[in-house]
Protein backbone atom coordinates (compact mmCIF):
# COMPACT_ATOMS: atom_id res chain seq x y z
CA UNK A 1 0.00 0.00 0.00
CA UNK A 2 1.45 3.47 -1.14
CA UNK A 3 1.40 6.14 1.39
CA UNK A 4 -1.80 7.75 -0.44
CA UNK A 5 -3.81 5.09 -0.18
CA UNK A 6 -6.68 3.73 2.21
CA UNK A 7 -8.65 0.44 2.92
CA UNK A 8 -12.24 0.41 3.26
CA UNK A 9 -13.79 -2.88 4.41
CA UNK A 10 -17.54 -3.87 3.71
CA UNK A 11 -19.37 -6.18 5.81
CA UNK A 12 -22.92 -7.68 5.18
CA UNK A 13 -25.18 -6.45 2.52
CA UNK A 14 -22.73 -3.74 1.84
CA UNK A 15 -20.15 -6.57 0.71
CA UNK A 16 -22.60 -8.06 -1.15
CA UNK A 17 -23.69 -4.68 -3.36
CA UNK A 18 -19.86 -3.71 -3.33
CA UNK A 19 -19.00 -7.63 -4.59
CA UNK A 20 -16.07 -7.05 -2.15
CA UNK A 21 -15.25 -7.36 1.18
CA UNK A 22 -12.01 -5.06 1.28
CA UNK A 23 -11.16 -2.66 -1.39
CA UNK A 24 -7.88 -0.17 -2.05
CA UNK A 25 -8.57 3.61 -2.79
CA UNK A 26 -6.15 6.33 -3.85
CA UNK A 27 -6.27 9.44 -1.63
CA UNK A 28 -5.66 11.90 -4.09
CA UNK A 29 -6.70 15.16 -1.57
CA UNK A 30 -7.71 15.30 2.20
CA UNK A 31 -11.86 14.19 1.78
CA UNK A 32 -13.91 13.67 5.31
CA UNK A 33 -15.50 10.60 4.83
CA UNK A 34 -19.18 12.07 3.59
CA UNK A 35 -17.19 13.43 0.50
CA UNK A 36 -15.31 9.75 -0.05
CA UNK A 37 -19.20 8.24 0.16
CA UNK A 38 -20.29 10.17 -2.08
CA UNK A 39 -17.59 9.95 -4.81
CA UNK A 40 -16.77 6.23 -4.47
CA UNK A 41 -19.47 4.25 -2.99
CA UNK A 42 -23.04 5.40 -2.88
CA UNK A 43 -23.79 4.40 -6.39
CA UNK A 44 -23.00 0.33 -5.53
CA UNK A 45 -24.08 1.46 -2.08
CA UNK A 46 -27.27 2.72 -2.80
CA UNK A 47 -28.79 3.41 0.44
CA UNK A 48 -27.87 7.07 1.46
CA UNK A 49 -25.10 8.08 3.82
CA UNK A 50 -27.80 8.09 7.05
CA UNK A 51 -28.21 4.27 6.50
CA UNK A 52 -24.67 3.18 7.42
CA UNK A 53 -22.08 3.43 10.24
CA UNK A 54 -18.36 4.13 9.96
CA UNK A 55 -15.45 3.33 11.77
CA UNK A 56 -11.83 3.92 11.37
CA UNK A 57 -9.02 1.86 12.62
CA UNK A 58 -11.43 -0.02 14.38
CA UNK A 59 -12.81 3.56 16.31
CA UNK A 60 -16.77 4.54 15.75
CA UNK A 61 -16.28 7.69 13.77
CA UNK A 62 -18.97 10.08 12.32
CA UNK A 63 -19.26 11.52 8.17
CA UNK A 64 -17.29 14.27 8.69
CA UNK A 65 -14.17 12.60 10.07
CA UNK A 66 -11.30 13.58 7.13
CA UNK A 67 -9.82 9.73 5.93
CA UNK A 68 -5.86 10.28 6.27
CA UNK A 69 -3.09 7.72 4.52
CA UNK A 70 -3.24 4.33 5.92
CA UNK A 71 -6.72 4.44 7.07
CA UNK A 72 -8.92 1.25 7.71
CA UNK A 73 -12.45 2.46 6.95
CA UNK A 74 -15.12 0.31 7.78
CA UNK A 75 -19.17 0.80 5.84
CA UNK A 76 -21.31 -1.02 8.83
CA UNK A 77 -24.69 -1.55 7.70
CA UNK A 78 -27.39 -1.87 11.01
CA UNK A 79 -26.31 -4.77 12.96
CA UNK A 80 -28.34 -8.02 13.78
CA UNK A 81 -26.25 -9.99 16.27
CA UNK A 82 -27.40 -11.91 18.90
CA UNK B 1 -12.64 -14.77 35.37
CA UNK B 2 -14.18 -12.57 32.99
CA UNK B 3 -13.64 -13.87 29.04
CA UNK B 4 -15.00 -12.08 25.62
CA UNK B 5 -14.62 -14.25 22.52
CA UNK B 6 -15.84 -14.03 18.95
CA UNK B 7 -15.54 -16.92 17.39
CA UNK B 8 -16.57 -19.81 14.54
CA UNK B 9 -16.14 -22.84 17.15
CA UNK B 10 -19.15 -24.03 18.56
CA UNK B 11 -19.82 -22.68 22.28
CA UNK B 12 -18.85 -24.46 25.62
CA UNK B 13 -21.78 -23.93 28.10
CA UNK B 14 -19.74 -26.06 30.52
CA UNK B 15 -16.37 -24.27 30.18
CA UNK B 16 -18.68 -20.91 30.30
CA UNK B 17 -19.78 -22.16 33.45
CA UNK B 18 -16.49 -23.01 35.09
CA UNK B 19 -14.68 -19.32 34.23
CA UNK B 20 -17.89 -17.69 35.99
CA UNK B 21 -17.79 -19.84 39.24
CA UNK B 22 -16.33 -18.52 42.60
CA UNK B 23 -17.45 -19.88 46.12
CA UNK B 24 -18.46 -15.93 46.89
CA UNK B 25 -21.03 -16.18 44.14
CA UNK B 26 -24.25 -17.80 44.95
CA UNK B 27 -26.55 -17.03 41.46
CA UNK B 28 -25.58 -17.22 37.88
CA UNK B 29 -27.46 -16.08 35.12
CA UNK B 30 -27.17 -17.63 31.75
CA UNK B 31 -28.37 -16.84 28.68
CA UNK B 32 -28.15 -18.91 25.61
CA UNK B 33 -29.18 -17.48 22.18
CA UNK B 34 -30.16 -20.39 19.30
CA UNK B 35 -31.04 -20.36 15.31
CA UNK B 36 -34.80 -20.70 15.01
CA UNK B 37 -36.23 -22.74 12.55
CA UNK B 38 -38.80 -19.33 11.65
CA UNK B 39 -38.85 -16.09 11.82
CA UNK B 40 -41.69 -13.96 11.66
CA UNK B 41 -43.48 -17.15 10.62
CA UNK B 42 -41.45 -18.02 7.81
CA UNK B 43 -39.71 -21.05 7.57
CA UNK B 44 -35.83 -20.77 8.11
CA UNK B 45 -33.26 -23.55 7.62
CA UNK B 46 -30.26 -21.34 9.34
CA UNK B 47 -28.27 -18.59 9.80
CA UNK B 48 -24.78 -17.04 8.68
CA UNK B 49 -23.75 -14.78 11.19
CA UNK B 50 -20.74 -11.80 9.43
CA UNK B 51 -18.79 -9.87 11.66
CA UNK B 52 -15.96 -7.07 12.19
CA UNK B 53 -14.06 -9.65 14.29
CA UNK B 54 -11.78 -7.44 15.95
CA UNK B 55 -14.21 -4.94 16.33
CA UNK B 56 -16.67 -7.12 17.65
CA UNK B 57 -14.38 -8.73 20.48
CA UNK B 58 -13.80 -4.94 21.42
CA UNK B 59 -17.29 -4.34 21.65
CA UNK B 60 -18.37 -6.81 23.38
CA UNK B 61 -15.49 -6.75 26.32
CA UNK B 62 -16.67 -3.12 26.17
CA UNK B 63 -20.28 -4.14 26.90
CA UNK B 64 -19.05 -6.77 30.08
CA UNK B 65 -16.77 -4.00 31.58
CA UNK B 66 -19.51 -2.12 31.64
CA UNK B 67 -21.92 -4.64 33.15
CA UNK B 68 -19.43 -5.30 36.33
CA UNK B 69 -19.41 -0.67 36.49
CA UNK B 70 -23.50 -1.27 36.73
CA UNK B 71 -24.34 -4.36 38.63
CA UNK B 72 -23.41 -5.90 42.01
CA UNK B 73 -21.87 -9.26 39.52
CA UNK B 74 -18.43 -11.19 40.06
CA UNK B 75 -18.17 -12.30 36.83
CA UNK B 76 -18.88 -11.82 33.36
CA UNK B 77 -18.57 -14.60 30.16
CA UNK B 78 -19.74 -13.51 26.66
CA UNK B 79 -19.23 -15.33 23.61
CA UNK B 80 -20.74 -15.32 20.03
CA UNK B 81 -20.53 -17.54 17.46
CA UNK B 82 -19.95 -16.35 13.83
CA UNK B 83 -20.28 -18.47 10.63
CA UNK B 84 -22.63 -20.91 9.55
CA UNK B 85 -25.38 -22.11 12.06
CA UNK B 86 -27.65 -24.56 11.74
CA UNK B 87 -31.11 -24.53 13.42
CA UNK B 88 -30.92 -25.18 16.96
CA UNK B 89 -27.13 -23.98 17.21
CA UNK B 90 -25.93 -21.22 20.11
CA UNK B 91 -25.19 -18.13 18.48
CA UNK B 92 -24.57 -16.19 21.49
CA UNK B 93 -23.80 -16.78 25.53
CA UNK B 94 -23.91 -14.53 27.83
CA UNK B 95 -23.41 -15.84 31.48
CA UNK B 96 -22.72 -13.66 34.57
CA UNK B 97 -22.55 -14.48 38.78
CA UNK B 98 -22.86 -12.68 41.76
CA UNK B 99 -23.72 -13.02 45.46
CA UNK B 100 -27.09 -12.25 44.72
CA UNK B 101 -30.11 -13.27 42.31
CA UNK B 102 -31.42 -9.87 41.50
CA UNK B 103 -28.43 -8.32 40.03
CA UNK B 104 -27.56 -11.53 38.05
CA UNK B 105 -30.52 -11.61 36.25
CA UNK B 106 -30.53 -7.64 35.58
CA UNK B 107 -26.88 -7.88 34.04
CA UNK B 108 -27.66 -11.21 31.50
CA UNK B 109 -30.76 -9.13 30.44
CA UNK B 110 -28.36 -6.07 30.08
CA UNK B 111 -25.87 -7.83 28.48
CA UNK B 112 -28.07 -9.55 25.71
CA UNK B 113 -29.76 -6.73 24.79
CA UNK B 114 -26.28 -4.86 24.46
CA UNK B 115 -24.94 -7.84 22.55
CA UNK B 116 -27.74 -7.60 19.74
CA UNK B 117 -27.21 -3.39 19.63
CA UNK B 118 -23.83 -2.79 19.85
CA UNK B 119 -21.98 -5.33 18.39
CA UNK B 120 -20.85 -5.61 14.79
CA UNK B 121 -22.52 -8.40 13.32
CA UNK B 122 -24.69 -9.18 10.67
CA UNK B 123 -27.11 -12.47 10.06
CA UNK B 124 -28.36 -13.57 6.74
CA UNK B 125 -31.40 -15.97 7.24
CA UNK B 126 -31.37 -18.53 4.80
CA UNK B 127 -35.43 -19.31 3.98
CA UNK B 128 -36.79 -22.52 3.19
CA UNK B 129 -37.99 -21.40 0.50
CA UNK B 130 -37.00 -18.84 -1.47
CA UNK B 131 -33.11 -16.56 -1.20
CA UNK B 132 -31.01 -16.22 1.54
CA UNK B 133 -31.54 -12.82 2.95
CA UNK B 134 -29.53 -10.06 5.56
CA UNK B 135 -31.26 -8.90 8.44
CA UNK B 136 -32.43 -5.21 8.08
CA UNK B 137 -31.39 -4.96 4.73
CA UNK B 138 -33.45 -1.94 3.10
CA UNK B 139 -33.80 -3.99 0.06
CA UNK B 140 -35.16 -7.16 1.10
CA UNK B 141 -38.38 -9.00 1.01
CA UNK B 142 -39.74 -7.74 3.81
CA UNK B 143 -39.97 -11.08 5.87
CA UNK B 144 -37.20 -9.01 7.99
CA UNK B 145 -38.23 -5.47 9.44
CA UNK C 1 -39.97 -31.50 27.58
CA UNK C 2 -40.73 -30.10 31.46
CA UNK C 3 -38.89 -31.85 33.64
CA UNK C 4 -39.26 -31.28 37.73
CA UNK C 5 -36.51 -33.06 40.04
CA UNK C 6 -35.68 -33.19 43.68
CA UNK C 7 -32.86 -35.15 44.04
CA UNK C 8 -29.72 -35.73 46.06
CA UNK C 9 -27.22 -36.20 43.10
CA UNK C 10 -25.52 -33.31 41.48
CA UNK C 11 -27.13 -31.14 38.72
CA UNK C 12 -27.01 -31.85 35.62
CA UNK C 13 -27.01 -28.40 33.33
CA UNK C 14 -26.07 -29.95 30.17
CA UNK C 15 -28.90 -32.50 30.03
CA UNK C 16 -31.18 -29.94 31.22
CA UNK C 17 -30.38 -27.97 27.94
CA UNK C 18 -30.94 -30.61 26.37
CA UNK C 19 -34.47 -31.22 27.64
CA UNK C 20 -35.47 -27.39 26.81
CA UNK C 21 -34.07 -27.65 23.25
CA UNK C 22 -36.56 -26.79 21.14
CA UNK C 23 -35.94 -25.80 17.25
CA UNK C 24 -38.68 -23.14 17.59
CA UNK C 25 -37.54 -21.45 20.48
CA UNK C 26 -34.24 -18.46 19.83
CA UNK C 27 -33.81 -17.73 23.96
CA UNK C 28 -32.84 -19.93 26.72
CA UNK C 29 -32.71 -18.18 30.03
CA UNK C 30 -30.81 -20.07 32.80
CA UNK C 31 -30.63 -19.71 36.76
CA UNK C 32 -28.27 -22.11 38.68
CA UNK C 33 -27.87 -21.23 42.28
CA UNK C 34 -24.98 -22.37 44.26
CA UNK C 35 -23.98 -22.60 47.95
CA UNK C 36 -21.50 -19.72 48.73
CA UNK C 37 -19.10 -19.50 51.20
CA UNK C 38 -20.67 -16.73 53.35
CA UNK C 39 -23.55 -15.57 54.80
CA UNK C 40 -24.19 -11.89 55.64
CA UNK C 41 -20.52 -11.79 56.52
CA UNK C 42 -19.97 -14.96 58.46
CA UNK C 43 -17.75 -17.68 56.64
CA UNK C 44 -19.87 -20.90 56.05
CA UNK C 45 -18.93 -24.34 55.24
CA UNK C 46 -21.70 -25.79 53.06
CA UNK C 47 -25.08 -26.21 53.62
CA UNK C 48 -27.29 -29.49 54.13
CA UNK C 49 -30.84 -29.06 52.56
CA UNK C 50 -33.80 -30.55 53.88
CA UNK C 51 -36.99 -31.66 52.02
CA UNK C 52 -40.47 -32.83 52.04
CA UNK C 53 -39.27 -34.65 49.04
CA UNK C 54 -43.08 -35.53 47.60
CA UNK C 55 -44.65 -32.09 48.32
CA UNK C 56 -41.30 -30.46 47.00
CA UNK C 57 -41.42 -32.18 43.71
CA UNK C 58 -45.44 -31.45 43.79
CA UNK C 59 -44.82 -28.34 44.26
CA UNK C 60 -42.05 -27.43 41.59
CA UNK C 61 -44.21 -28.80 39.16
CA UNK C 62 -47.25 -26.89 40.04
CA UNK C 63 -44.67 -23.28 40.00
CA UNK C 64 -43.26 -24.82 36.41
CA UNK C 65 -47.19 -25.12 34.97
CA UNK C 66 -47.97 -21.88 36.12
CA UNK C 67 -45.08 -20.38 34.08
CA UNK C 68 -45.79 -21.86 31.21
CA UNK C 69 -49.22 -20.45 31.83
CA UNK C 70 -47.89 -16.82 32.59
CA UNK C 71 -45.17 -16.32 30.34
CA UNK C 72 -44.69 -17.14 26.57
CA UNK C 73 -42.60 -19.95 27.15
CA UNK C 74 -41.96 -23.27 25.46
CA UNK C 75 -40.37 -25.71 27.90
CA UNK C 76 -39.53 -25.61 31.88
CA UNK C 77 -36.57 -28.02 33.99
CA UNK C 78 -36.71 -27.09 37.53
CA UNK C 79 -34.17 -29.28 39.90
CA UNK C 80 -33.45 -28.74 43.18
CA UNK C 81 -30.55 -30.46 45.21
CA UNK C 82 -30.97 -31.48 48.54
CA UNK C 83 -28.52 -33.14 51.11
CA UNK C 84 -25.24 -32.20 52.21
CA UNK C 85 -23.48 -29.62 49.85
CA UNK C 86 -20.03 -28.31 49.91
CA UNK C 87 -19.33 -24.47 49.15
CA UNK C 88 -19.64 -24.24 44.82
CA UNK C 89 -22.14 -26.88 45.01
CA UNK C 90 -24.93 -26.06 42.41
CA UNK C 91 -28.44 -26.46 44.55
CA UNK C 92 -30.85 -25.35 42.22
CA UNK C 93 -31.17 -24.45 38.37
CA UNK C 94 -34.43 -23.37 36.76
CA UNK C 95 -34.28 -23.08 33.13
CA UNK C 96 -36.62 -22.53 30.42
CA UNK C 97 -36.68 -21.71 26.58
CA UNK C 98 -38.69 -19.37 24.57
CA UNK C 99 -38.98 -17.70 21.24
CA UNK C 100 -37.84 -14.42 22.84
CA UNK C 101 -35.46 -13.70 25.16
CA UNK C 102 -37.56 -11.10 27.33
CA UNK C 103 -40.18 -14.21 28.01
CA UNK C 104 -37.57 -16.40 28.71
CA UNK C 105 -36.08 -13.85 31.67
CA UNK C 106 -39.02 -13.24 32.83
CA UNK C 107 -40.14 -16.72 33.61
CA UNK C 108 -37.05 -17.38 34.88
CA UNK C 109 -36.91 -15.10 37.30
CA UNK C 110 -40.51 -15.54 38.32
CA UNK C 111 -39.65 -19.26 38.56
CA UNK C 112 -36.38 -19.51 40.84
CA UNK C 113 -38.82 -16.22 43.12
CA UNK C 114 -41.18 -18.76 43.25
CA UNK C 115 -39.23 -21.84 44.05
CA UNK C 116 -37.32 -19.93 47.40
CA UNK C 117 -41.04 -19.04 48.75
CA UNK C 118 -42.86 -21.74 48.42
CA UNK C 119 -41.23 -25.25 48.34
CA UNK C 120 -40.34 -27.17 51.48
CA UNK C 121 -37.22 -27.19 51.38
CA UNK C 122 -34.91 -25.67 54.46
CA UNK C 123 -31.37 -24.59 54.33
CA UNK C 124 -28.93 -25.53 57.19
CA UNK C 125 -25.66 -23.34 57.10
CA UNK C 126 -22.69 -25.17 58.28
CA UNK C 127 -20.97 -22.23 59.98
CA UNK C 128 -16.70 -22.25 59.98
CA UNK C 129 -16.43 -21.18 63.58
CA UNK C 130 -19.80 -22.53 64.94
CA UNK C 131 -22.10 -25.05 65.38
CA UNK C 132 -24.85 -25.33 61.99
CA UNK C 133 -27.83 -23.47 62.09
CA UNK C 134 -31.23 -23.74 60.52
CA UNK C 135 -32.30 -20.49 58.21
CA UNK C 136 -35.24 -18.45 59.29
CA UNK C 137 -35.09 -20.57 62.85
CA UNK C 138 -36.67 -18.22 65.64
CA UNK C 139 -34.18 -19.50 67.86
CA UNK C 140 -31.26 -19.10 66.19
CA UNK C 141 -27.87 -16.60 66.46
CA UNK C 142 -29.09 -13.85 64.56
CA UNK C 143 -26.94 -13.61 61.67
CA UNK C 144 -29.59 -15.97 59.90
CA UNK C 145 -32.50 -13.16 59.19
CA UNK D 1 -50.84 -48.29 61.93
CA UNK D 2 -54.42 -48.85 64.38
CA UNK D 3 -57.25 -47.24 62.72
CA UNK D 4 -56.86 -44.59 65.19
CA UNK D 5 -53.48 -43.18 64.36
CA UNK D 6 -52.15 -40.78 62.35
CA UNK D 7 -48.61 -39.84 61.27
CA UNK D 8 -47.06 -36.13 61.78
CA UNK D 9 -43.79 -35.68 60.07
CA UNK D 10 -41.19 -32.86 61.27
CA UNK D 11 -38.44 -30.66 58.90
CA UNK D 12 -35.41 -28.63 59.57
CA UNK D 13 -35.68 -27.14 63.08
CA UNK D 14 -38.92 -28.91 64.09
CA UNK D 15 -37.46 -32.17 63.64
CA UNK D 16 -34.76 -30.97 65.78
CA UNK D 17 -36.71 -29.90 68.74
CA UNK D 18 -38.95 -32.98 68.18
CA UNK D 19 -36.25 -35.10 68.22
CA UNK D 20 -37.58 -36.98 65.32
CA UNK D 21 -38.57 -36.61 61.61
CA UNK D 22 -41.85 -38.92 61.89
CA UNK D 23 -44.49 -40.00 65.21
CA UNK D 24 -47.21 -41.71 65.32
CA UNK D 25 -50.01 -40.53 68.01
CA UNK D 26 -53.64 -41.64 68.86
CA UNK D 27 -56.58 -40.29 68.15
CA UNK D 28 -58.58 -40.56 71.17
CA UNK D 29 -61.16 -37.83 69.94
CA UNK D 30 -61.62 -35.70 66.50
CA UNK D 31 -59.74 -33.28 66.97
CA UNK D 32 -58.65 -29.83 64.67
CA UNK D 33 -54.96 -29.60 64.16
CA UNK D 34 -54.91 -26.49 66.35
CA UNK D 35 -56.07 -28.42 69.04
CA UNK D 36 -53.71 -31.50 68.45
CA UNK D 37 -50.91 -29.11 68.13
CA UNK D 38 -51.32 -27.23 71.84
CA UNK D 39 -52.28 -30.72 73.29
CA UNK D 40 -48.96 -32.69 72.21
CA UNK D 41 -47.01 -30.71 69.86
CA UNK D 42 -46.43 -26.77 71.35
CA UNK D 43 -44.65 -27.59 74.37
CA UNK D 44 -41.59 -29.15 72.34
CA UNK D 45 -41.86 -27.00 69.11
CA UNK D 46 -41.52 -23.75 71.18
CA UNK D 47 -42.73 -21.41 69.13
CA UNK D 48 -46.45 -20.57 68.49
CA UNK D 49 -49.01 -22.43 66.01
CA UNK D 50 -48.61 -19.39 63.98
CA UNK D 51 -44.81 -19.91 63.17
CA UNK D 52 -45.65 -23.06 61.52
CA UNK D 53 -47.22 -23.68 58.20
CA UNK D 54 -49.08 -27.53 57.85
CA UNK D 55 -49.49 -29.74 55.44
CA UNK D 56 -52.04 -33.41 55.51
CA UNK D 57 -51.12 -36.15 53.09
CA UNK D 58 -49.59 -33.33 50.96
CA UNK D 59 -51.94 -31.01 50.42
CA UNK D 60 -51.60 -27.51 52.50
CA UNK D 61 -54.49 -26.76 55.34
CA UNK D 62 -55.06 -24.16 58.16
CA UNK D 63 -55.32 -25.35 61.80
CA UNK D 64 -58.94 -25.64 61.57
CA UNK D 65 -58.34 -28.92 59.75
CA UNK D 66 -59.82 -31.43 61.53
CA UNK D 67 -57.47 -34.65 61.60
CA UNK D 68 -59.04 -38.17 60.43
CA UNK D 69 -57.20 -41.62 61.51
CA UNK D 70 -54.60 -42.49 58.60
CA UNK D 71 -53.57 -38.47 58.17
CA UNK D 72 -49.91 -38.00 57.73
CA UNK D 73 -49.70 -34.57 59.07
CA UNK D 74 -46.53 -32.25 58.03
CA UNK D 75 -45.47 -29.83 60.61
CA UNK D 76 -43.82 -26.97 58.20
CA UNK D 77 -41.19 -24.62 59.43
CA UNK D 78 -40.86 -21.20 56.94
CA UNK D 79 -39.39 -22.53 54.15
CA UNK D 80 -36.03 -21.38 52.47
CA UNK D 81 -35.03 -23.28 49.42
CA UNK D 82 -32.95 -22.34 46.79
Amino acid sequence: MSNAQITVLFFSFAADRMNAREKIYELSTPVSIQEFFHKNLSASLKEPLESWLFSVNEEWVDPQYHLRPGDALAVVPPVSGG
Amino acid sequence: MDYYLVTEDSIDITESLTMIDDPRTGAQAIFLGTVRNEYNGRQSLGLYYDAYPAMAHARIKKIGEALKQDFAISHVVIIHRIGELPVGAASVLVAVSAPHREAAFAAAKAGIDRVKQEVPIWKKEHWADGPSEWHDDPSHSGNIK
